[in-house]
């Protein structure tokens, strides 16, 4: 054994670092986890858009994707559970010049979080969300999650989910979104790309990422190594850009549809009140 | 129990079209770089960092296209790839 | 004094709440004795800090809390760094020998050091079960509950069908502290 | 998922090595509960975990419903079908539970809440200890009411006191609490489940009427009215409007309110002393009584006996039962002692009771801990001696 | 002028009162509210039903609707603002053997209510949903409601509405109920067998009722005398059964699409949770 | 709807007869309220309507939210956009608040919260008075904390609380609940609104320091951390989770916890000399004094006049803040007088804070009222002679 | 003011197919049942009940077809038909 | 007594609560007196008890709900029952003559009738001004608030457009309640 990592340059910092707090890396999701992953694109997706980093503002629920808010090194706030959306719609509303992006997870959007969700899409309110679906509650330890696909198990359904999970991007569509689109962790230039479209896109905006929770999830539905887990929705996905998002239910088996399936034009909250007050 | 200990700043041992960085502290060892490169620049080395994880490290750095695809990956900002020019 | 205080550390994922939770269950439903087990937890889910406080007591357990352990097992170098400052005078540590190297030299405790992760790996090729082999090795080292306790506490709380693994990394871990111990006499 | 498929299999008996949480399912279990809905939330989610395996093995059921609100709201329907019902939350889950524990207590819903409170405000210490929701449970819903609050220090207790909350809230219809605490819920201890035939159980109270003749809020003598649920032909009317014996919304009357809310308000401080519950160590002899709850009152055994080592007299007054508060004892006791310590893991919550009480004749002394971590017994100690030591003065509960 | 009515036979009793609480009658519904006639519709129903009205279960929030509950001569919940749906669950769960039925107003339903909404319809929790929507929220005076159509005005939206409405039946739809339909008050006939459908149904079943609300709504919209909105309503009604529910958005004019629009079987909550027990 | 589009066009000025909810809102808007997220219910509804109608001629947003936890999430973030942000309520309401109520203080987001009060617990009386949220504005969310609550007698009163309400959430960087009641709300009076430039305004208090200097939790030496905003370039983490003064979570430090946690309650309580307001009617002589807030206080002032009348010694002692309590004043009072008499629309909640701080030197008598009218003068009046009579004994705090 | 007074209670008129009752002191004059009538039977009459609503009355009760229309619109279970014998 | 209690009572949707506003609102604006209005509100939006308390005084207002109300104006036979109990002794009651028939003979009380429904549907083609009509009857009646400050308050609370329709039924009703004053004393 060697000392030494092999052709290896050793560095204290990462080009993205001036987007990160530095001061708080590592942070605190497992190996294997999709999170950091989505954080990556993220950054990545950031570095590539014309916008003042200082109007950038991110809020997260809890959960641990919800902690994803506090490693961006822009302004940041983590609120409580289920609650992002309402928070980011003031913030937007307090000084509409922000660009406000939502980082939060299934949970943390579509249970406590679901009716904040579709009134926020109804409104088509200028915001973008990222919606890190692991089907399950990592935070809590793998809970149900009302992603979690039917059958599946987790700590609160040992015996099968009895439910029909969401469909997020159906959800999101039938309420109002005008930017939906899906990709697996794996699929990061996608990804980077459909953030960048949602976050120019004026309107309410939506980009769920498959992502494994391989502590949990993964270990309740025997999926192997993390790795393993990470590949097998990459595998499972078919790409069909445009496909009627109602058809894009996830099973515990079976394909995965991914791809860009809205990108319309409609008034915001925002244009429509003008018009109003006018 | 071998810890990394030597830091290899610069230390430049052959002449790439890619140099790749690692903040090795930040690593967790999910393999993902080293799963994804679409060259197989990287493998996974058998050292621990302090937080007990096994850092990738390079088995044929030549074969870098810079592609980037490893940054992206990686889940903890730890890898990153430089370029220096063109390998002729 | 009839109270004893353990801790048992390392970092997520070594199952070093089982450990703790098997030794507890051993003292408390095979041996009769008051127990309480603490599992304390960090933000993270793996990879964070972990511990397990256990105190073993002939009376009821007032504050549950350890005051003055005695008994410090560490699995992590970040552990043992955290908690070696609490080790009582005359203490005992037990240490994983690939995982922790000890630095903070005191001459008022006892060291004992086992390769449970290398012995779970590439004795048993489970390094999950490196915590099973570390608990024979307590059992062996310090008189906290009886073995036969230990050992039917282990197999009623794993998964079925790991009996087996169990057994044999418990029995690992406890004849490598016997052997260490009489070479220690020997000595 | 038939009605009556409510078994017996399946319960525990025996001696078993288990956290809190885990213990406080299986009192549910043995009270009869049958319905569990609930969100999961650190340092309670084991609950939710143990509820979702054990309850399919009873003939029950578990739902994990969309978050707090919905989980209280299908606790209480679940209740009027005349299913024993709980859920468990934590802080910001409680806070949540807020809007709806008023309904039920206005509807005078029979349901357990389990509280296992972490570190707050907000999100705050998610997997550390705090005590930071005692006046919550007294006072978090709006307007007047009362309301039965009880609080374990160990895997046993929070067993045993499960198992009494079910039958309390039978007795006197209402939500009643289990305010618990991480330390407890994820402390795990030696817990012995006794036969099932020697487990209480308090029967819900039926009208002995026809439904004709039932008036579904006109009350036995001790205030409590009995309940026809859902489904038994009593065609009942239940509404969280302020309401008449008939059950029939009266908005405009503040005759009708003000009979409601007194009687609400009586049922249970009427019958305070068979809700209360109080577990007293040398109080009659003491000059200081060291009043706590839930896991401070176990802490508190040990700076108790380090003080009596050192020769003072010190007494430990621990409030099984937190609401209704043990007002009469303490007033009984103040002109007795010279004061009161009360160790709590917040910034003064029931000191401030304890201090009202006390009316000036004895000093109170709160012992604060804002949240995380259990009291050192030198700061309870600390407080004892400040008591008996001549300098000191009047009462202190702010930190 | 006379003292008499004309050729009328003065009655104490009226043949639905056995499903009714006579005491508390009249009801506290405004003269011309479209409420009363679906209440009508609704006991018109259960009439028809083979069902054991001891049985049967009436869960309401809190508005005008909400009242329902109140006069129905059965067991009846009247919860709070938002939570008839989990309250209900609760109920279903409790005693499966019991016929739940929740009639509340959109507000109840669709604003604070609609998370529950949601995810009772994703599980396919075995309830009847009766949604009355008179585009605004009654009982507090004719403000906003996530129904209200674009530019409609209210006591809060006194410059014309900025957001976009639910389409109820596409929200159900889109969530996983599994009878969905809508009528105006006015279509009292098919209402009534809409509802009986509903009620049959094993599953999440939504029936919409428009219905005016002339004391705020259709004043604040100048829509004219009680009897000229119902009319108004049914007017622009066009029946088409089984049409796609996306398209039944209802704007502040134009068409309003009605008609049963879902009715698929698809294993409830109960049936998945009994299969997984086993 | 650009940011700046904040105009003082559109602000009123003269006398009005107005009800308290229009007061309310206009007090707000001439304190610099530009957004208000809020939901109906009566009786604060008015409130909402006539901000929808005004903020668009000032240039600020009005948005009605799905529920009342998004109304105060909106109104946390639109506070943190810089925005003067208010949202208001009523029971119901104000329990589903509580949770973010939590977030607010935790966060230090200054926003103003007013509560319309009504007869509860429950839906209860919805058209009509109550005072039964007054411990729920102190204790209504988890964990430790404390509040500011100020509570009017008068639509003017309202609309000038409300601009202090505004003034002191900045000062203080907290949430301030404004808790009124619908016989408040619903009154129409006389409203004198001042030219604006009379109307004080308490800037936010913003860092002195460049970004990468700036601690967005290091407190000034009055304990309030000055306040970066949203989009102002300092680059903030704000979390609900117990923080250092860098705003980072650090959920596992007893001792971030309690720093964290002394500084939000010392804050306040430090500062209770500028928080606290009271007026005092003929006080200082007084034998009996009449401890009231609010609409109460109001109808105090005639018993108080009677008794008088009669040649008693009596006081009144108005508690324009209620929280926090007047605990000093109380404290100071209690060994000159013979009593305190407390009425409120409730069965004893701040009567209960007065018989502490009485602490035993004084009786305290609640005069409760169940909720959805006012006293009549007699039941106080009769109060008052209780105390004065010699037969009358101690502390009576419960109905 | 008109207040309806004295009860018409099986004061049977004509010999009708249908006989139409009326609860007099719940009608709230909401004129959906004269409007709706598809045999324009009923009219709104100019009498007040206690409740200051102006009550239905018959035109022409020959005409009723007993189709019920009436008693689903009411909103306020004040009017039904009821079946009496065909109309010879 | 400088202390006027007052109160309109009628049913939802008649204006009652419009018509104490205007009062209200012409005695605290434009005779600058202290004036108090409480509104009461059932559960119903229309068709309910409506009642509007209205207190005018030349000092400050403590007790803000009627205690001996000198004035009632009531515009339903519901109300007149409700509230005629409360009238104070030598008090007024006001009614409109069609929809209120006085059933609780009260020696110690006026009563003055105006057809104010009747004057506004009928001379005036709105229903819906009987209120104002009925406003102008108190305005003659009683003597609580100065005509001019009515007519100003009415003007000034109204739908643009309305000023004249309203102008002309609190005319009509001043006068009526004139011609009634001046045929009593003839008589
Ligand atoms: C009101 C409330 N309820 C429950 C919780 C506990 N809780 C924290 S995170 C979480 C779920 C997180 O799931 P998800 O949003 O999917 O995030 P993940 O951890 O999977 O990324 C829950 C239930 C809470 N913090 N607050
Ligand atoms: C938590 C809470 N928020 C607000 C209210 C006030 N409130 C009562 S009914 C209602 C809206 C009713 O609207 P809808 O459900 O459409 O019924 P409608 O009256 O229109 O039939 C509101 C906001 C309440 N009772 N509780
Ligand atoms: S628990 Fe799951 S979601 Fe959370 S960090 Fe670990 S792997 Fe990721
Ligand atoms: S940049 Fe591309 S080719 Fe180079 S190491 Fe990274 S993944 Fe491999
Ligand atoms: S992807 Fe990053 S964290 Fe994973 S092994 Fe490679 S460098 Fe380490
Ligand atoms: S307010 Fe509207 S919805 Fe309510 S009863 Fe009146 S008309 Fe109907
Ligand atoms: S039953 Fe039909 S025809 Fe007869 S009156 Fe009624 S609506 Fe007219
Ligand atoms: S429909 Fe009913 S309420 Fe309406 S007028 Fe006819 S009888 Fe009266
Ligand atoms: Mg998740
Ligand atoms: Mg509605």
């Amino acid at each position: 054994m060697v000392d030494e990592l092999t052709d290896v340059l050793i560095s204290k910092h990462h080009p993205m670092d001036k987007l990160l707090r530095q001061d708080r890396l590592p942070h605190i999701w497992c190996s294997g986890c999709g999170l950091g992953t989505v954080l990556t694109c993220f950054v990545s997706a950031l570095e590539k858009l014309d916008l003042d980093m200082d109007q950038v503002v991110v809020v997260s629920g809890i959960g641990c994707t919800g902690r994803a808010a506090g490693y961006l090194n822009l302004d940041g706030f983590h609120t409580t559970h289920g609650r992002a959306i309402p928070f980011a719609t003031g913030l937007k509303l307090g000084n509409p010049e922000l660009k406000v992006v939502v980082i939060s997870g299934d949970g943390d959007l579509m249970a406590i979080g679901g009716n904040h969700f579709i009134h926020a899409a109804r409104r088509n309110m200028d915001l973008t969300v990222i919606c890190v679906n692991n089907f399950n509650y990592g935070m809590t330890s793998g809970q149900l999650a009302p992603t979690t696909p039917t059958n599946a198990r987790t700590s609160t359904s040992p015996y099968g989910n009895a439910e029909h999970p969401f469909n997020v991007p159906y959800l999101a569509a039938a309420t109002g979104a005008t930017y939906v689109a899906r990709w697996t962790v794996l699929h990061v230039r996608r990804l980077e790309r459909s953030i960048i479209e949602a976050m120019n896109k004026r309107g309410f905006s939506v980009v769920e990422v498959i992502s494994p929770c391989p502590t949990y999830y993964g270990r309740w539905n025997k999926m192997g190594s993390a790795l393993e887990q990470m590949k097998y929705y990459h595998d499972k996905s078919t790409i069909r850009h445009w496909s009627d998002p109602a058809q894009a239910d996830i099973g515990l088996e079976g394909q995965i549809i991914v791809g860009r399936f809205v990108d319309i034009d409609k008034p915001t909250f925002c244009d429509l009140l003008q018009g109003a007050d006018q | 129990m071998k810890l990394w200990r030597k830091p290899l700043d610069q230390d430049r041992v052959v002449v790439p079209r890619g140099e790749i960085h690692l903040i090795v502290e930040r690593c967790k060892g999910c393999q993902l770089c080293a799963t994804y490169c679409p060259r197989d620049v990287l493998e996974m080395s058998s050292l621990f960092n302090t937080r007990g994880y096994h850092p990738p490290q390079v088995r044929n750095a030549r074969r870098c296209l810079v592609c980037g695809l490893c940054t992206m990956l990686c889940p903890e900002f730890a890898i990153y790839v430089e370029e220096v020019g063109h390998d002729q | 004094m009839s109270r004893h205080e353990i801790r048992f550390s390392g970092f997520g994922g070594q199952g070093i709440i089982t450990a703790g939770y098997i030794l507890g269950k051993a003292a408390s439903l095979f041996d009769q004795r008051h127990v309480t087990l603490i599992k304390s937890y960090g933000p993270e889910s793996r990879g964070g800090a972990s511990s397990a406080q256990v105190i073993i007591s002939d009376e009821e357990i007032d504050y549950p809390r350890l005051t003055q352990p005695k008994l410090l097992v560490a699995m992590s170098q970040e552990a043992y760094a955290k908690y070696i400052g609490e080790l009582a005078s005359g203490g005992l540590l037990l240490i994983d020998e690939d995982l922790v190297e000890p630095c903070h030299p005191r001459d008022d405790i006892q060291v004992r050091a086992v390769p449970a992760t290398r012995i779970a790996e590439s004795e048993l090729g489970r390094k999950i079960v490196a915590n099973i082999v570390m608990l024979g090795f307590v059992a062996a080292n310090a008189d906290v509950a009886s073995v036969e306790g230990i050992r039917e506490a282990a197999l009623s709380s794993i998964p079925k069908g790991t009996e087996e693994l169990n057994s044999q990394a418990l029995a690992k871990g406890y004849e490598y502290g016997n052997q260490l111990q009489s070479t220690m006499h020997k000595v | 998922m038939g009605r009556r498929r409510v078994s017996n299999n399946g319960i525990l008996q025996g001696s078993f090595f288990m956290d809190g949480d885990t213990a406080c399912a299986e009192g549910a279990i043995c009270a009869g509960c049958r319905f569990f809905g609930g969100y999961p939330i650190t340092p309670a989610t084991e609950i939710a975990e143990r509820m979702a395996r054990r309850l399919p093995q009873v003939g029950g059921t578990y739902i994990q419903m969309e978050d707090e609100i919905a989980s209280i709201s299908a606790v209480l329907g679940a209740s009027w079908a005349g299913t024993r019902a709980m859920t468990a939350t934590s802080g910001p889950g409680f806070s949540l539970m807020m809007e709806n524990l008023g309904l039920g207590i206005i509807t005078e819903t029979p349901c357990v809440l389990v509280n296992v409170q972490r570190g707050g405000p907000s999100t705050g210490m998610p997997t550390l200890v705090g005590q930071g929701d005692m006046m919550q449970a007294r006072w978090g819903s709006h307007g007047p009411y009362e309301t039965i609050a009880l609080s374990p220090g160990s895997p046993q207790e929070l067993f045993d006191l499960t198992i009494r909350a079910f039958n309390l809230a039978e007795k006197y219809r209402t939500p009643v609490l289990v305010m618990t605490d991480e330390a407890v819920g994820h402390m795990t201890e030696r817990v012995v489940i006794p036969p099932l035939e020697e487990i209480e159980y308090y029967a819900r109270r039926k009208p002995q009427v026809p439904p004709n003749g039932y008036l579904p809020y006109r009350p036995d003598p001790d205030g409590v009215p009995p309940m026809a649920c859902a489904g038994e032909g009593y065609r009942i009317h239940v509404t969280g409007l302020t309401h008449n014996e008939k059950g029939y919304p009266d908005t405009v009357s503040v005759e009708t309110q003000q009979k409601l809310v007194e009687r609400l308000i009586r049922k249970i401080r009427a019958n305070q002393d068979d809700i209360i519950e109080l577990r007293e160590d040398q109080v009659e002899e003491a000059d200081v009584v060291v009043v706590a709850y839930g896991i401070s009152a176990r802490t508190a055994a040990r700076p108790v006996r380090m003080a009596r080592e050192m020769g003072l007299k010190v007494g430990l007054l621990k409030l099984v039962t937190v609401w209704p508060f043990a007002e009469e004892r303490i007033r009984e006791l103040a002109p007795k002692v010279e004061g009161f310590v009360v160790p709590e893991i917040n910034m003064g919550q029931i000191a401030q009771e304890v201090e009202r009480c006390a009316g000036g004749q004895a000093q109170t002394i709160l012992v604060p801990h804002a949240g995380g971590g259990l009291h050192h017994p030198n700061d309870v100690l600390e407080a004892i001696k400040r008591v008996t030591s001549p300098q000191s003065t009047s009462a202190e509960t702010s930190p």
